[in-house]
């Protein structure tokens, strides 16, 4: 399988997610510069945490407008996998590839730690590997991870069961429903405030997150018909 | 030679007639040594040029002679002081990288802004050796936090420090922040950062190979911190106040972009030297590289980008804005390192080149504004041996008798009072700004006694602290000195880690009153000693004099960064307790020391005595034991009693494990 | 030509920058202070004379990048 | 009575986020776009009617918290 993870000026965990994969799943990975228009050769792709263009103006706003995001709008409607985690989760919102939007953090300060989330739903490609409802450890990082949508988008997420994360625990954002990760309607773009490629070794306090790159491997496998390391 | 004649500069002749220099800090005796130098009255921009080359913070003229009482070289020093940071070898053809250095003033006067282009100014120290940075640490100090004023700059300081590490993606991994009334209207900020290097990439601020060009990178110079340099080693007055459009502004994002393509141009091999463009700007730089490969360096002003509109060959040379470097490759490789910088949107102003008669000059709208020796400016500087004179307070304080202490019956309600004192209270609210787990190599997170992050591809690890107690230095400064090196290396050793080298970080009051220059002398004194005992030499590091307010000098405060080396991950050790059953040991000897303690100045509002003994036979002993126990893996945790002593550490270690713990004193 | 852009978050969406100011100007004793909100305000200089055309590409610019239409309401002048 | 306070980046001061917005706009087409420059923009209720004291208050309240000084200019307007 074939990783692509995003680099845009400005982005800091591309260098993580990049790890991650190889640790996690010893799959191919490959960073891909803002300035690229063509991710075919690509099975997923990561749009990584950081501060893309200074976070200036909005988190997200300007590197909406990077050539690669032409090529990743086309990337996700032919059904290739995205997970856009913390600056990424901002840039799918800007991007419209997912809705809502991520506003400054309700205490109005940057918050770095550990976080609980409950899985609510594993019926995704991210998610097969973890029991329903389970509670998982994946800390967070970030000053702008309120999330906002209007009532009539939250019903139909609801509805379509596509929060895929909530905050078990105390909400550490404001964010609306306690959410913290959502998926698109085609279940193959799913965008997340908290950092799973930071939590793929007990070294570093928790592994929980190694299990969702496994479960992209897997989705992937099972489209293509290879092995399912179940 | 053509005068730089702006209607506000004044001529060579009005300089010298009203004394203009000493506005820039000259004084009258050294004003006469620069006309030696030059052959003639120097102008407007060639006094502002000396001004800030013979300023304390860039020529340390009032601390250099004591600077050379430390220990400087050592089997593992690759670099010692002098260059962007000192290295120390960590084996495998590996080094670590690293520097503490002070952003004091300018943080008084615009918290926020202070904080970041420290943070900013150091990690441009470090990848100017060719280091990539892994790691931030910040030693903080403010006044009593009952006052709003130091609410507002406790606040804004955390959150620029917060602002700027988070956003160029570097882990804020620990350091310590103290409050004290000594510190009211003149906080401390040092910011330190350790960076990783492989031996063939070291780098040094040369500018070698005559002829070779010049090049400018980073955002366009403003009028920005003009006169920084000189401000920075100015007291804080209501005049200075006035000064507020000195405060620079950084730009973290501009400064990921030129960190990343230094790094890929140093990668290349085609640098001949680099460096950053920190205090006094284009003026340091241009004349330490110069000076370290012996030659001259030609500067073309029209060649750099000016943010403001006419903006005076002065106000060039001595802009602080950030972000800036300054490197010299050969004429060859010119191209190769314009795509370097092209690919991260930045370009390189050729601003100049490399001459062999061994003057800085200076060319404005085609014309010499400025011609100056290198060697005057940065090795002529005079040096002051400054009288010292012990202190009354140090006379009349002697050792205290413990039984002249009123006798604390409620001993929770002691306990819980130190706890509560915000000096030793829980900093999460600090550290929780700050994003620390970036680069997936943080192996233990800010609140133990040291941070550990891993080094990639390894099972080697490095482990950092910052420390200094300033009631024990001001109480007594070598023997508080000496406690300063010796509790970073207890930390340290503490975490698992066999202590490297130091870099300090020297916060003092100003060296025209004896008694401050007593406590200088002092504390490096005890310092160097302690170094040399424990085999931790001081590779770099920043003075920063000056620290005053309408009290007086602040505390003495000799900063201590430590880095160490965690041989293998199984070592790596924290403060918390682990299982329950397990049993606690003390080592050392406790005496009824209460000289500077936490007790005295939350219980009795007082400092006063002395602090307590140190001998250093024991202490290296004491190290040496804990670290072969904690190899052997017999140690669970391990924690060093610092301030609140023995029930606070007990305490620290309970929290941390979420466990509690029954101690027996058999006295 | 200046342009100057508003940007203000829409009313249905919580101000928690907004909220705070209050709070704190409340604790500095100016109690006359009710409710407080926070936006952005851009200066824009135009190189054109058309201003029929700037007011148009104004309002594409706040469409696509000034202001997020999910969460924010836009408005401009053009002195 | 409703008070409108506006704060900008001093002029002398590096303003990084007007230069990065400026940047987006021409990458996106909008060439005529010259110098940006963002601040903040503020509408604050006042329970009061008395106008003089109301504007002697915001200044006031621009000095001590809404603007930092340093860095930033303040100008407001009362309704």
């Amino acid at each position: 399988m074939h990783f692509g993870v995003l680099v845009f000026p400005g982005s800091n965990c591309d260098i993580d997610c990049y790890k991650a994969v190889e640790d996690t799943i010893q799959q191919t990975v490959e960073y891909v510069w803002h300035t690229e228009t063509d991710l075919s050769r690509f099975d997923a792709v990561l749009v990584p945490g950081g501060f893309s263009y200074g976070d200036y103006l909005r988190c997200g706003a300007i590197a909406r407008f990077a050539p690669v995001m032409g090529a990743l709008q086309e990337f996700a409607a032919r059904g290739g996998y995205v997970l856009g985690i913390c600056n990424g989760f901002q840039i799918l919102t800007e991007a419209g590839l997912l809705p809502g939007a991520l506003l400054r953090n309700q205490s109005l300060k940057f918050r770095c730690h550990s976080t609980l989330l409950r899985v609510e739903n594993t019926q995704t490609a991210f998610t097969s590997l973890y029991e329903p409802g389970e509670e998982i450890d994946i800390p967070i990082a970030h000053g702008e991870g309120n999330y906002y949508c209007d009532e009539e988008t939250l019903a139909e997420l609801r509805r379509e069961n596509r929060i895929v994360f909530r905050y078990a625990g105390e909400n550490p954002n404001g964010s609306i429903d306690g959410i913290a990760g959502i998926i698109n309607r085609a279940g193959n773009v799913l965008g997340m405030m908290p950092h799973p490629e930071r939590a793929v070794h007990l070294r570093l306090g928790s592994d929980d997150g190694s299990r969702m790159f496994a479960a992209i491997l897997n989705a992937w496998r099972e489209t293509h018909g290879a092995a399912v390391n179940r | 030679m053509a005068q730089q004649l702006t209607a506000k500069e004044p001529t060579a002749d009005q300089i010298a007639e009203q004394k203009v220099y000493r506005q820039f800090g000259v004084t009258d005796e050294e004003y006469e040594k620069i006309c030696g130098f030059m052959g003639r009255k120097p102008n407007y921009v060639e006094i502002g040029v000396f001004s800030v080359m013979w300023s304390e913070h860039c020529a340390y003229k009032n601390s250099k002679p004591l600077l050379r009482r430390f220990p400087t070289t050592g089997d593992k020093v690759l670099m010692g002081p002098g260059e962007g940071a000192g290295i120390v070898d960590i084996g495998d053809n590996q080094a670590v990288v690293f520097k503490i250095e002070s952003h004091n003033h300018p943080s008084a006067v615009e918290p926020y802004q202070g904080a970041a282009t420290g943070v900013g100014g150091i990690i441009r120290d470090i990848f100017s050796m060719g280091a990539r940075p892994v790691a931030l640490l910040n030693s903080l100090r403010f006044g009593k936090l009952e006052s709003s004023r130091v609410k507002y700059l406790f606040e804004h300081v955390v959150s620029g420090i917060a602002g700027y590490g988070n956003c160029i993606g570097i882990p804020t991994v620990g350091g310590e922040v103290t409050f004290d009334e000594s510190y009211e209207g003149n906080p401390l900020v040092n910011a330190m950062c350790v960076g990783l290097i492989d031996h063939d990439q070291i780098q040094r601020g040369v500018a070698s190979g005559i002829g070779n060009p010049v090049f400018y990178v980073g955002p366009a110079t403003g009028r920005d911190g003009i006169h920084g340099a000189t401000f920075a080693s100015e007291e804080i007055t209501a005049e200075t106040e006035a000064k507020r459009s000195a405060v620079q502004v950084g730009d973290p994002f501009m400064e990921k972009l030129v960190m990343e393509a230094c790094l890929e141009l140093i990668a290349s091999g085609i640098v001949v030297g680099i460096q950053d463009m920190g205090a006094a700007g284009l003026t340091c730089s241009s004349s330490e590289m110069a000076s370290k490969a012996g030659n001259g360096m030609e500067l073309n002003l029209d060649q750099v980008p000016q943010r403001e509109v006419g903006m005076t060959a002065y106000e060039m040379m001595l802009s602080e804005s950030q972000e800036r470097m300054l490197f010299v490759v050969r004429p060859e490789h010119e191209e190769q390192a314009r795509a370097i910088f092209a690919r991260w949107g930045l370009d390189c102003h050729k601003a100049g080149r490399v001459t062999d008669d061994g003057r800085l000059r200076l060319i404005h709208h085609g014309e010499v504004v400025g011609d100056m020796p290198v060697r005057a400016l940065v090795d002529e500087c005079p040096v002051y041996h400054k009288p010292s004179k012990v202190p009354a307070y140090y006379e009349l304080g002697g050792e205290l008798d413990s039984a002249d202490y009123p006798e604390y019956e409620e001993l929770n309600t002691v306990l819980e009072g130190l706890l509560a004192s915000p000096s030793i209270a829980s900093k999460e609210w600090v550290y929780s700004q700050y994003d620390y787990m970036v680069r997936t190599s943080t192996y233990v997170r800010p609140g133990s006694d040291a941070a550990i992050v891993g080094v990639p591809g390894t099972r080697k690890a490095l482990a950092m602290t910052t420390d200094c107690n300033s009631k024990y230095v001001y109480l007594d400064p070598e023997v508080g000195g000496r406690i300063a090196v010796a509790e970073a290396a207890r930390n340290l050793v503490c975490s698992g880690a066999e202590p490297l080298a130091v870099t300090d970080n020297l916060n003092f009051g100003s060296p025209e009153k004896p008694e401050i220059f007593w406590q200088l002398e002092k504390a490096v004194d005890g310092m160097a000693e302690a170094c040399r005992f424990l085999n931790t030499p001081v590779i770099g590091g920043n003075v920063s004099l000056y620290n005053e307010n309408a009290k007086g000098a602040i505390y003495p405060t000799p900063v201590v960064g430590m880095v160490g080396l965690v041989s293998d991950l199984d070592h790596i050790t924290t403060q918390s307790f682990r299982a329950e059953g397990d049993v606690i040991l003390l080592l050392g000897d406790t005496r009824a020391e209460f000289g500077g303690s936490e007790l005295q100045s939350v219980f009795l509002g007082t400092t006063e005595g002395r602090p307590p003994v140190l001998d250093l036979v024991t202490e290296k002993r004491l190290q040496e034991t804990v670290l072969t126990a904690i190899r052997a893996g017999l140690v669970e945790s391990a924690h060093d009693l610092s301030e609140g002593g023995l029930a606070v550490a007990l305490s620290e270690s309970c929290i941390g494990g979420g466990v509690g713990a029954n101690v027996s004193l058999t006295t | 030509m200046k342009a100057t852009v508003y940007v203000t978050i829409k009313e249905s969406v919580l101000d928690p920058q907004g909220n705070a100011v209050q709070g704190a100007l409340h604790s500095m004793g100016f109690d006359e202070v009710g409710k407080v909100r926070i936006g952005k305000y851009m200066e824009l200089e135009l190189d054109t004379d058309n201003r029929a055309e700037a007011e148009e590409r104004l309002r594409a610019m706040c469409e696509k990048l000034l202001a997020n239409t999910v969460v924010e309401d836009f408005r401009y002048e053009i002195a």
